[in-house]
């Protein structure tokens, strides 16, 4: 019996102090016909035998020169990350809800909530939602608590495709409306309407944009406020070591801001775990979603942490809780804290860099082939959006074969996307040589077909 | 050092050229620069003041703190899975895929449901999506007046929280002296505007509800569907299905349950499983095998579905773990995980009844976990649950939840897991004898606890007074 | 400047607390023409460039199932084996000279010592040497001591060859004699001479021998003792498991049992680093050498652990002191004992048997193939000899393009051997499958040959 | 659980058959059955027992205790690397070997020597390889006579060990009041029954050798050889390479000088590098390449070779992270490292001066580390370095070297190298001036320390008269 400790002898002693037979009876308060079911699952395998089968699956996945984006991106993650984060004592430890036996796990939180409020130049952090998406969800709902009877959220159609999916799904559960604004066609840039928004809560302002293109926040920033909109930023926290954080968008800044923090030292891993995170103003704190930790003494005056503000919880507040948020993403903030940590100021904003500069690169040299074209020609961070002269699909599978994972055909986030149009993403891991043969490749593919 | 923040020193950067206009430029970031081994030094350190289940005992109630096995983290994280994009075609990720359609094949199993989408990222969003069908449910069959859900007091926190959040209106249900549901509360408050109820069995009270199945036959006669909370499934596993039981829909905590890590507080998977009324409405993506390859479906496969709850498929390096988990001990392993868990839970309680311990249903038999009351002590000793729990963490034994659920007074819910040893849960209980001589003779040394520890007693109310959240 | 951590102000304040203007100036006591020499070597990659540079290397390497021993084998290492092995704590210790501060490096060695006082049956075991070869050479250096005047060793041909190669080279240094004991060209056994053996100070037994066969241990201890020879157990841990220990054999069991420790959960690693380990009888103590951890007790008299006899190492007694060895095998002492822990008694004997058993049944399924003999019948280990019709270098390297390593060419450890002798070799890692594969395999390479 | 033999639990084995014949088949195996968490738990809790580079300053003279980057364990232990059998033909192990080749010529020009050989398996075998080379060397030219090795002092304890291992007669050398070496005594040792000299430089007193090159010559016109001890090396890496010094032969600590890890205690790697003259003699087998692929040589490829010093071909994965180390360095990284390494310790040795106390060699630079001898306060107080060690512990640093070398009366041999930051450094300056006050007012603190770690002071009387070594 893998993982459980006791021998016949134990089992039979623990048995009889407790005046049973054998282990069935453990179970005599249930009727017994609902224990008769069968499990029709295989035989257990040892260590060795799932080894060498998953080593089989894993290796069924083709290691890719990874140009694709779309809110997850391939950087490189320090060989200590993990090594710290997969500690047993940060791994396998529960919600830090026992200040005194969790100062590790408490302190590194403290630690990312500071990491996140200097890059966002907000007040508060929280420790961590699941991921951008959920975030966003959360601070939609946040704003409509902010703002009593209001109904709606002005969402830009920017935003990527794939979260505002998430935001239908799980805002209409309540019967909020999400209005789009639309972008400009022709720019790729949020248009900004004019029209009664009284009943809404807030506008959801994402920096960059689903072409990865960086908009002018300062101007919708101010929009909003002149409608008396709270804002919502949506933001990439890597893009923000070299970009004006939110906290100093317009003329106060945003009022919450969230985002996907996978970029910060988290696996892609097929799409989670990642982790969303959610900074706001302190006024708002009271309606913040998740934990959230805060510095105090213990009994002798020292420093300590704990968890702080568990009113707001759903395991205090039940129905009323700000969320019904309860286990978050622990282990990736700890990766992210350490991945902030271990690159720094310096590390972080040079990655950000390079990224940028590889993607800036590529979009220039993809302009310049034949055929394709690179519909707006706006600043960018590290993503961007080109049109083929036939199928994304055609050429992402073409290029597969070549070894290289050469975007995400926007279709395949949103079904009413130009078959044509592919994005395209850089990392600092990208060498001048992959984009050499990214070209290479488009270039050859751009002939053949 | 005390904060990673006190690394004080300046590097010069090389940014090279942004193309980036100057009003959006950021002025400076105001992070440290410390040196690779400042961190790693700072953060071992850290993660040297937690108690955890590699360090210690933690027989924390309704977390089901087992062990995680290491070789599942080893294997979820081969590059092979862990450095797969999310936008990958299926094509090149078929390794990955058929492990996914096998754990949701295998979780139906588990559960005696019909379809599993492996997509929530936690216990509290599998209730959310869960509730979220049964909603689309009852709005398909034209009954939009079913706003509401039936929910025992002693039910875990997100239950209520996930049913607002899917927009119901909650209605609590008292629960009997023997801790089973009182069934003409229930009679009272079932009727045509209620949507479903939320049941964990055996229920947070730690006792099994023996008499689920006439609870079923009346909400279902009622109209209404049964939600299972999946987060006490270890009691049960492989033993009783909760399909059968008469949920038509669940989630599983696959980080109770199936041993992935909690990481600090996350992350989990919430995977929910479903009878075949609410097969349509499950989120969005499963898994799907299109008779030629395994891909992730999309809204198109399944159109009533509740939609996509994240950006891609969900956790999957925890479900990744989970399933390594499974196929370690296959069928006969996982039952064998129940029947040592209410050995465990069972034999605690035993031995402190015995030393005078009260415990909140001695006339039944425990599940994998059973509540303690110290009422008793704080009534003629001013000692509370909260004292005896800072107390065991000095004696190396990390505390039970306490105070829930929250209408005992003054509890503890005790789950030991199947993975401790007898000698552990030994040893346990000679601490709780000590703890109890102490609450009798010198019960300042409770009120005052812990002593051995890096922090004595956190200041909480101070926490909250200063909000002091960021440096 | 990577692993620095000093910046530009710091590096000033301390040269100028120095009264140095710069850091050449640290140097100038050291003559100038010295420091004139110029370093060609690459400038240095960051940690992504090394990694992806490193894993194209890495893959080079095809992933083999693997019937090769030779006294280094490929069982499975548990998970958690390395997990603990590897964290910091252990990982980046030294030697635990500060007893206070490093009571978890003692008590471990303190563990493994006794573990392998329990697989051996002997009363004390050092805490390693480098590998087996090594801590062979150390034994006979030991035996020498403890029989003064003695100038001789007598060893087994059925010790490996390429061990052999070792102890001469070692052992000619100080002008001691190896004499050599034939192998019976029919059954593979030690022949037992007679003569005068009052020149040698011991006998070298290797249990299993260099075919894989298990000799009669108890005739060659006695027919020792016999001689009045000191006896040097040369075994297999794994074995051991099954096997009656060195502590046993003869009338009172060998005096000093060694052997090399890989098999207890080190990587191949081709090569290395692996484990020596040396056991012998308490009254040989003071001749033991390599490092030793007692238990006792601190001021409190609690128990606590150290390192003891130090009086025998380098650091004290330098030329006379029992070796010159200083850093051991610490980390992989670290990984033996945990795997030792963790596969317990019965793990230990189960995988001991499983691979017995399947070198026994790949043994008796090669014996039918036509033209291969197996010369010879007696019991083996996990390990045989298999003579092909022509060379087992061409079967090896047919092999190796159906993903198989299929064994030791004899030849490649000792160049006398018989050029179409092959070392096959099995571990628990093996499936029926996997044999099944092999076999096919061979019957394919004798069919086109 | 206080070890790991007081698990008790039985379990009943599945041997099947063995074709073992009964007289050597074993009856008993006297080993624990602990479960997979009782193991884990015990040795992460034992790993919490240790001081480390990771945890804590770990000033240890001549140890080199630097940061041992992570990304060097993590690229030695892909599977690529870890799993290939040491009988693998070379065919199949060409990235290996590349890598290997690479790291040979690198530690050629590092240290200004014609070859390489990386199978030492630490410094000490390094050591005894080298000195057998000088062996060979007058053994070929017929001058068998050349019986002594000279040794100063203040070397290393397994300098004379080895020599003593391969067959020679030690001589010591005193060292002058500077530090440098007796020129005088010396010449009074060097004839031709000298076959070389051992020496490291900086000297294991923590000061250059200045007349190096004169040495040099002498030991030369002499007939001998010179032998570098390389476990120095740190404090002049990329910058003066023994070679040009003069040295005939070196080893190298990998795991001091290019951050492998200690392990607490090992494994090591000491690679020897050779001049010219002593090129036929290196140990094999080395990595070649023969035209055609990279394969490991053998006797045959070098008939005067001194042997093989191993079954295989060395501590290979300790070779493998050295080699991330360089490459990860470069050039400029590697000179870097000298230049901080020696800040360092002379920032420190100025600092302790101030306080007080009393270096060995007050009027000479500190090389990488440098010594402190506390004999003034064992005259005054009766407060030894030992006792200064212990009471360090207790402030979590890790002593220094103490009574090494064992020349200088109560010594401490300071080396933080170049991986501490100067907030590090501040720290222990504060702390060793607190120290001295205590000594000076206060000593029994210091005699009687370590007060805050898991054990107070270790009997280590005890422990050698009671002789418990297993259990
Ligand atoms: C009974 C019960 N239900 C639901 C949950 C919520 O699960 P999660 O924390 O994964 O969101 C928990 C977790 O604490 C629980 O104990
Ligand atoms: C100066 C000196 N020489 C030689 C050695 C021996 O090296 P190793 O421990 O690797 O055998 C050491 C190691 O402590 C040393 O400090």
């Amino acid at each position: 019996m893998p993982y459980i400790p006791h021998d016949a002898e134990e089992t039979a002693a623990m048995l009889s102090a407790l005046g049973l037979g054998d282990l069935e009876e453990l179970f005599s308060e249930i009727p017994a016909e609902l224990q008769a079911s069968t499990l029709d699952l295989p035989t257990g395998l040892n260590e060795a035998q799932l080894r060498r089968q998953w080593e089989a699956s894993a290796r069924q996945q083709p290691d890719l020169l990874c140009f694709a984006g779309g809110g997850a991106y391939a950087h490189h993650i320090p060989a200590i990350v993990w090594e710290i984060a997969a500690r047993g004592e940060f791994y396998s430890a529960y919600t830090p809800y026992q200040a005194e036996a969790s100062q590790g796990t408490l302190q590194l939180l403290y630690e990312f909530q500071s990491f996140l409020t200097r890059l966002t130049a907000m007040e508060v952090s929280n420790a961590s939602l699941y991921d951008g998406a959920s975030s966003l969800v959360e601070a939609c709902l946040m704003a409509l608590r902010l703002r009593p009877g209001t109904s709606e959220i002005l969402v830009s159609e920017g935003l990527w495709p794939h979260w505002q999916k998430v935001l239908t799904s799980l805002l209409s559960l309540q019967g909020i409306t999400l209005r789009m604004l639309p972008l400009d066609p022709e720019t790729g840039y949020t248009r900004l309407p004019s029209g009664d928004f009284s009943a809404a809560a807030a506008l959801i302002i994402p920096q960059v944009n689903r072409y990865g293109l960086l908009e002018d926040v300062d101007q919708q920033s101010r929009w909003a406020e002149a409608q008396g909109l709270l804002q919502i930023a949506v933001v990439q926290p890597l893009a923000l070591t070299l970009l004006r954080p939110p906290g100093e968008w317009g003329n106060g800044g945003v009022d919450i801001a969230i985002g996907e923090g996978q970029a910060l030292g988290v696996p892609l891993s097929a799409g989670g775990p990642y982790l969303g995170f959610l900074t706001t103003r302190k006024t708002h704190i009271r309606q913040l979603p998740g934990r959230l930790v805060a510095k105090t003494v213990d009994s002798q005056g020292q420093t300590a942490y704990c968890l702080t503000l568990q009113a707001r919880e759903q395991h205090i507040r039940r129905a009323t809780a700000t969320s019904n948020i309860c286990t978050n993403q622990g282990l990736l903030v700890t990766a992210a804290c350490i991945y902030m940590a271990v690159l720094g100021a310096k590390g972080l904003r040079e990655a950000a860099a390079r990224s940028h500069q590889r993607a800036v690169a590529l979009r220039r040299r993809i302009q310049e082939l034949p055929g394709v074209r690179v519909p707006f020609a706006g600043a960018i961070f590290q993503e961007f959006r080109v049109e083929l002269p036939v199928s994304a699909v055609a050429f992402r599978d073409y290029a597969l074969g070549r070894g290289i994972l050469a975007g995400i055909p926007e279709q395949e986030l949103d079904p009413n996307a130009d078959p044509r149009s592919l994005l395209v993403a850089c990392t600092e891991l990208l060498e001048e040589t992959d984009l050499a043969q990214y070209l290479q490749t488009l270039r050859e593919f751009l002939q053949e077909s | 050092m005390e904060s990673i923040f006190d690394c004080h020193h300046q590097r010069p950067e090389e940014l090279g050229a942004l193309e980036i206009p100057g009003n959006l430029l950021r002025r400076e970031l105001p992070l440290p620069n410390p040196s690779e081994l400042e961190v790693l030094r700072h953060y071992t350190r850290l993660s040297q003041r937690n108690f955890s289940i590699d360090t210690h005992f933690y027989p924390l109630g309704s977390c089901t703190m087992k062990y995680n096995p290491r070789i599942a983290h080893q294997l979820a994280t081969l590059p092979g899975f862990a450095r797969i994009h999310p936008a990958c075609p299926a094509a090149a990720q078929q390794g990955l895929l058929h492990i996914l359609a096998e754990l949701q094949e295998d979780l139906a199993e588990l559960t005696g449901m019909t379809g599993v989408s492996l997509s929530p990222a936690a216990g509290a969003q599998g209730e959310l999506a869960g509730v979220a069908m049964i909603r689309a449910y009852h709005r398909q069959r034209g009954e939009t007046q079913r706003q509401r859900i039936l929910i025992p007091q002693a039910a875990h926190g997100t239950n209520p929280a996930s049913a607002r959040m899917a927009g119901f209106v909650v209605t609590e249900l008292p629960n009997g002296p023997d801790g089973d549901l009182d069934l003409d509360a229930l009679d009272r408050a079932l009727g045509n505007d209620v949507a479903g109820i939320m049941l964990t069995n055996p229920s947070t009270l730690g006792v099994f509800e023996r008499q689920i199945q006439e609870i079923a036959r009346r909400v279902h006669e009622s109209g209404a569907l049964l939600y299972y909370d999946g987060a006490n499934l270890n009691a049960i596993l492989g033993r009783v299905k909760p399909g059968l039981m008469g949920f038509d829909v669940m989630h599983l905590n696959l980080h109770k349950t199936l041993a992935t890590p909690h990481g600090g507080g996350g992350p989990g998977a919430g995977a929910v499983a479903v009878g075949p009324s609410l097969l349509p409405f499950l989120p969005v993506p499963r898994v799907i095998h299109d008779g030629q390859q395994y891909r992730w479906e999309t809204h198109r496969d399944r159109p009533h579905s509740i939609g996509s709850l994240s950006a891609y498929g969900g956790n999957i390096g925890v479900l990744l773990r989970a399933h390594v988990y499974l196929r370690r001990l296959g069928a006969e392993g996982l039952r064998q995980v129940s029947a040592y868990a209410a050995l465990n839970a069972n034999y605690l309680m035993a031995g402190l009844q015995a030393q005078g311990y009260r415990v909140a249903f001695p006339q039944r038999r425990a599940s994998h976990e059973f509540i303690v009351s110290v009422a008793d002590l704080q009534q003629a000793k001013g000692v509370r649950a909260l004292d005896i729990a800072k107390r065991l963490l000095d004696f190396g034994i990390h505390a039970p939840t306490i105070y829930f659920p929250q209408l005992i007074p003054e509890c503890l819910l005790i789950e030991p897991t199947e993975s401790e040893s007898k000698a552990t849960l030994d040893r346990f209980l000679t601490v709780m004898a000590q703890l109890r001589r102490e609450a009798l003779e010198d019960p300042e040394i409770l009120r005052s606890a812990p002593h051995n520890l890096p922090v004595g007693r956190v200041d909480e109310t101070l926490a909250a007074r200063r909000l002091q959240v960021a440096q």
